[in-house]
C-alpha cells in the first residue's frame, strides 16, 4: 500500500512537471530574500561591538552552513527511500543535490577562512565544527566519485545511497569525537553563532537570508533534478514528447 | 533600524578595513551561484537538444 | 517432479528491455537449452534463474527451499595463483574430493596439477572449473556457454557426463550457441532487436 | 562458517604480497617519518604515537585493498552467493582473517615501535591492545569502501571510507593520552571493544549488501 502510494507520487515525469510550474515563484521569491537579507545585513544592520563590520560575513556563511548540512540530511532521507522502495526519483534527487551540496559546503568553509583572517588572525583553525564541515566537503566530493565510477546507473544509485545512508550516521560522530578531541587540544574556539543573544537588527536580516538562499537552492535544485532526470530518462517516451 | 550604517560609498567599500573581506566573500558567493544556475540551465537545454536531434533521426 | 517455475520474467538494463514476459518450467530429469544471439540476455536469464540478478518484474518460483544448485557461468571461480589440487581442496569438501580428483585424472589433468593455474591454457582452466559441477552432487545444474574452449573430447566427456545426470533426474538448464547432443526444450530469445 | 575460515586464512596466507606487504610497508613508514623530521632535533617519545597512528592508518588501507575484487573478478562470489545466499559470513570471516593475519601484526609492529622509542614495558601492552582494536575498526570501515568501490581501484575505496575512519584516529589520540597521563585507560578500552563489536555485527550486513548490488 504505502510502496504504491510512495511510486504513484514520486515518478520523475509528475516531479518534473510540478517543480516546472513551481519553479518561478521560488526562484522569484528565493533570490528578492536574498537580495534583501543581503541589503539590509550589508548596509543597514549596527556593527558589531566587537568584531566590528567582518561579522556581516554571517549573513552569507551562516545561511551556507545550515543548508550544507540540511542538504546532506535531505540526501540520506532520499537514500533510504531509495534503498527501501526502490523510488527512482530520490536517487536521481541525491544526484542531483549532492554538487549543489559540495557547492555550498565549500562557500561555507571559504566564507568562513576569509572571516578568520580579520576575526581570529587565522584562516584555518582546528576546531570541531571546521573540522567536521571539511570532512563534509570531502564526502560529498566522494560520493559523487563514486556515482561516476560505475556504467550500470542503477547499481551507481544503489551504491550511493549506502554511502550515504552511512555518511549520515558519520556525521554526529565525527563532530562528537572531533569536539572531543578539540577540547584536549586547545581551549574551545570562539563560538560562531551568536545564539539567542543576537540583536533583532542582526536576527532579522539572518533569518531573512537563510530563508532566502534555501529558496535560491532548492529552485537551483530544480533545474539541476530536472537536467540529471533528462539525461537518464532520455529514452522514456514523456521525455521525447515533453521535449 | 532601518538607519545606513555607514555615511558615504567609500566607507561601504572600506567598512573599516573589513570590507575587502567581506565584499570578497560576497562577490565569490554570488558568483559561484549565479554560475551553478548557468551550468544548471546550460545542461538542460544541451540534454533538450540531444533528445530533439535523436527524435527528428528516429 | 518440478524443480522450478519462470513466470512472467521480464528484465532490463538502464532501460533497454532485454526480454518480456517469459515464462518455463524446469522438472527433473529434463534439460532446457537457452538459446539467442550475442546480447540477447541469455547468461543474465540465467543469472535470474540463480536469484543472483533480480528481474524487474515476475519472478522465479523455486519448489524446494533448498534446492542444491551447480553452476558455472562464463567466471570460472578458480584461484590463479594456486594449484590445480590445491583449487580441489578449496572447493570441496573431504567427502566430494575424491571424484573431484577422479575428474581431474578424466580430464587429464593429472600432470599439471601442481603447476600454477594461472599458467594453464585457456582450456585446461575451463575443465578445472568443469570438475565444480561435475563433483558436487545437486538436484540441478546451470551452465554458461559449458562448450566454449573445449576440445572434442571434453566436449563428448561433458555431453556424456550430463546425459547420465539427466538420466538420473537432475535437471539442467545451459545456454549455448551450437545445438547440444543433449535433448533438451528450447528456449529461444532471439537475436537482440529482433 | 569452518569452510569460510580455512578457506579465506588459505587464500590470504598463499598471497605473499597482500600479507607480507602491508607489514613491510608499516616497518617503511615507521622508519620513514622520523628520518623526516631529524631526530637529532626533536624528542620522538613525544610523538612516536602520532608517528604509529597515521603509519597505522595508511597501511591498513594499503591491507585491505582489493579485499574482494578478486573474488568478484573470478566469479567467486557468484558461487558463494549460491551457497551461502548473502554474504554476510564471508564479509565477517574476510574482515577477522585479515585482522588476525594482517591486522594484529601490524599492530605488534607498531608497539615495538613505541617500545623502541622509550616507551615503559607495561605500556608496551597497552599500546599493542589499542592498535588491535582499532585495527579491527579501520579494516571494518575500509573493507566497506572496498565492497563499495570494489573493481574501480583503491583511490575510490579510500576516498568513500576515509571520512569515516577519522573518529577512530581521532579515539586513538585520546588513547595516548590516557597511557601518558595514566587515566581512563579502561573506558578506551571498553569504547573500543564496544563499538569493535557492534561495528564487526553491522558492517558485514552493509557490505553483503553491497556486495549484493554489485553482483546483480
Amino acid at each position: 500500500m504505502i510502496t504504491a502510494f510512495i511510486h504513484k507520487f514520486s515518478s520523475p515525469k509528475s516531479f518534473v512537471r510540478v517543480t516546472q510550474k513551481l519553479y518561478p515563484f521560488f526562484i522569484v521569491f528565493g533570490v528578492s530574500m536574498l537580495t534583501l537579507g543581503w541589503i539590509w545585513g550589508l548596509l543597514f544592520a549596527p556593527q558589531d561591538a566587537v568584531q566590528g563590520n567582518s561579522y556581516r560575513i554571517i549573513f552569507l556563511h551562516v545561511p551556507a552552513v545550515i543548508f550544507a548540512e540540511l542538504i546532506y540530511f535531505f540526501m540520506a532521507i532520499c537514500a533510504l527511500m531509495h534503498l527501501v522502495w526502490r523510488v527512482k526519483l530520490a536517487a536521481y534527487l541525491i544526484k542531483a543535490a549532492a554538487p549543489i551540496g559540495a557547492m555550498i559546503t565549500f562557500l561555507g568553509l571559504l566564507s568562513g577562512s576569509i572571516w578568520g583572517i580579520p576575526t581570529w588572525g587565522t584562516w584555518w583553525q582546528w576546531d570541531a565544527r571546521i573540522t567536521s564541515t571539511l570532512i563534509l566537503f570531502i564526502m560529498y566530493l566522494g560520493i559523487l566519485t563514486l556515482h561516476g565510477s560505475f556504467s550500470n546507473k542503477e547499481k551507481a544509485d544503489r551504491l550511493m545511497s549506502i554511502l550515504v545512508v552511512i555518511g549520515v550516521i558519520n556525521i554526529p560522530i565525527i563532530k562528537k569525537s572531533v569536539d572531543w578531541w578539540s577540547t584536549l587540544h586547545q581551549p574551545a574556539s570562539i563560538s560562531v553563532s551568536g545564539g539567542s543573544s543576537i540583536d533583532p537588527s542582526m536576527l532579522y536580516p539572518l533569518l531573512i537570508s537563510i530563508i532566502g538562499l534555501g529558496f535560491t537552492l532548492i529552485s537551483l535544485g530544480i533545474l539541476s533534478s530536472r537536467s540529471y532526470i533528462f539525461n537518464r530518462e532520455k529514452n522514456k517516451k514523456w521525455i521525447q514528447d515533453s521535449v | 533600524m532601518f538607519d545606513l550604517a555607514f555615511n558615504n560609498f567609500n566607507e561601504i567599500l572600506d567598512m573599516d578595513g573589513h570590507g575587502i573581506y567581506v565584499w570578497s566573500v560576497y562577490t565569490i558567493g554570488i558568483s559561484m551561484i549565479l554560475l551553478s544556475f548557468l551550468v544548471a540551465k546550460h545542461r538542460i537545454h544541451d540534454i533538450k537538444k540531444k533528445i530533439k536531434t535523436k527524435n527528428a533521426s528516429s | 517432479m518440478k524443480l522450478l517455475s519462470a513466470q512472467n520474467i521480464t528484465h532490463s538494463i538502464n532501460d533497454t528491455k532485454l526480454f518480456h514476459n517469459l515464462s518455463f518450467e524446469i522438472n527433473s530429469g529434463e534439460g532446457l537449452h537457452i538459446k539467442g544471439g550475442n546480447g540477447s540476455g541469455k547468461s543474465t536469464l540465467l543469472r535470474i534463474i540463480l536469484g543472483i540478478t533480480s528481474p524487474s518484474k515476475g519472478f522465479i518460483d523455486l519448489e524446494a527451499q533448498e534446492l542444491n544448485i551447480s553452476y558455472l557461468g562464463h567466471k570460472n571461480a578458480v584461484k590463479n595463483y594456486l594449484t590445480p589440487a590445491q583449487n580441489l581442496e578449496l572447493i570441496f569438501n573431504d567427502a566430494d574430493l575424491k571424484l573431484a580428483f577422479e575428474w581431474l585424472k578424466n580430464f587429464d589433468l593429472l600432470d599439471v596439477q601442481d603447476e600454477l593455474t594461472a599458467n594453464l591454457s585457456f582450456g585446461q582452466q575451463k575443465k578445472l572449473a568443469l570438475i565444480r559441477v561435475m563433483a558436487i552432487p545437486s538436484e540441478l545444474i546451470v551452465l554458461d556457454e559449458p562448450f566454449v574452449g573445449l576440445d572434442q573430447v571434453t566436449a563428448d566427456q561433458l555431453n556424456n557426463f550430463l546425459e547420465r545426470k539427466l538420466s538420473n533426474g537432475v535437471g539442467l538448464i545451459l545456454t549455448s550457441h551450437i545445438n547440444p547432443m543433449i535433448d533438451c526444450k528450447v528456449l529461444d530469445l532471439g537475436t537482440k532487436n529482433a | 562458517m569452518l569452510r569460510l575460515v580455512k578457506a579465506e586464512t588459505y587464500k590470504l596466507s598463499k598471497k605473499l604480497k597482500s600479507w607480507l606487504g602491508p607489514l613491510l610497508i608499516m616497518v617503511l613508514v615507521l622508519i620513514a617519518f622520523p628520518l623526516s623530521i631529524d631526530i637529532s632535533q626533536f624528542d620522538l617519545d613525544k610523538f612516536y604515537f602520532s608517528i604509529i597512528v597515521v603509519s597505522l592508518l595508511m597501511t591498513s588501507f594499503v591491507a585491505t585493498e582489493g579485499m574482494f575484487e578478486e573474488d568478484f573478478e573470478d566469479g567467486s562470489l557468484e558461487q558463494e552467493f549460491l551457497i551461502e545466499k548473502d554474504f554476510y559470513k564471508l564479509a565477517l570471516i574476510k574482515i577477522f582473517v585479515f585482522v588476525f593475519l594482517i591486522g594484529i601484526p601490524i599492530a605488534l609492529i607498531g608497539a615495538l615501535f613505541s617500545f623502541a622509542n622509550g616507551v615503559a614495558i607495561d605500556n608496551f601492552a597497552k599500546v599493542f591492545l589499542f592498535l588491535s582494536l582499532s585495527n579491527l575498526l579501520l579494516f571494518n570501515l575500509f573493507a566497506f569502501g572496498n565492497a563499495l568501490s570494489i573493481n574501480k581501484g583503491a583511490m575510490l575505496g579510500v576516498l568513500s571510507s576515509l571520512p569515516l575512519t577519522l573518529p577512530v584516529i581521532i579515539l586513538l589520540g585520546r588513547a595516548i593520552r590516557s597511557i601518558q597521563y595514566g587515566d581512563g585507560f579502561l573506558s578506551i578500552i571498553a569504547l573500543m571493544m564496544g563499538v569493535g563489536l557492534l561495528m564487526s555485527a553491522v558492517m558485514p550486513l552493509i557490505i553483503s549488501a553491497a556486495l549484493k548490488t554489485h553482483i546483480d
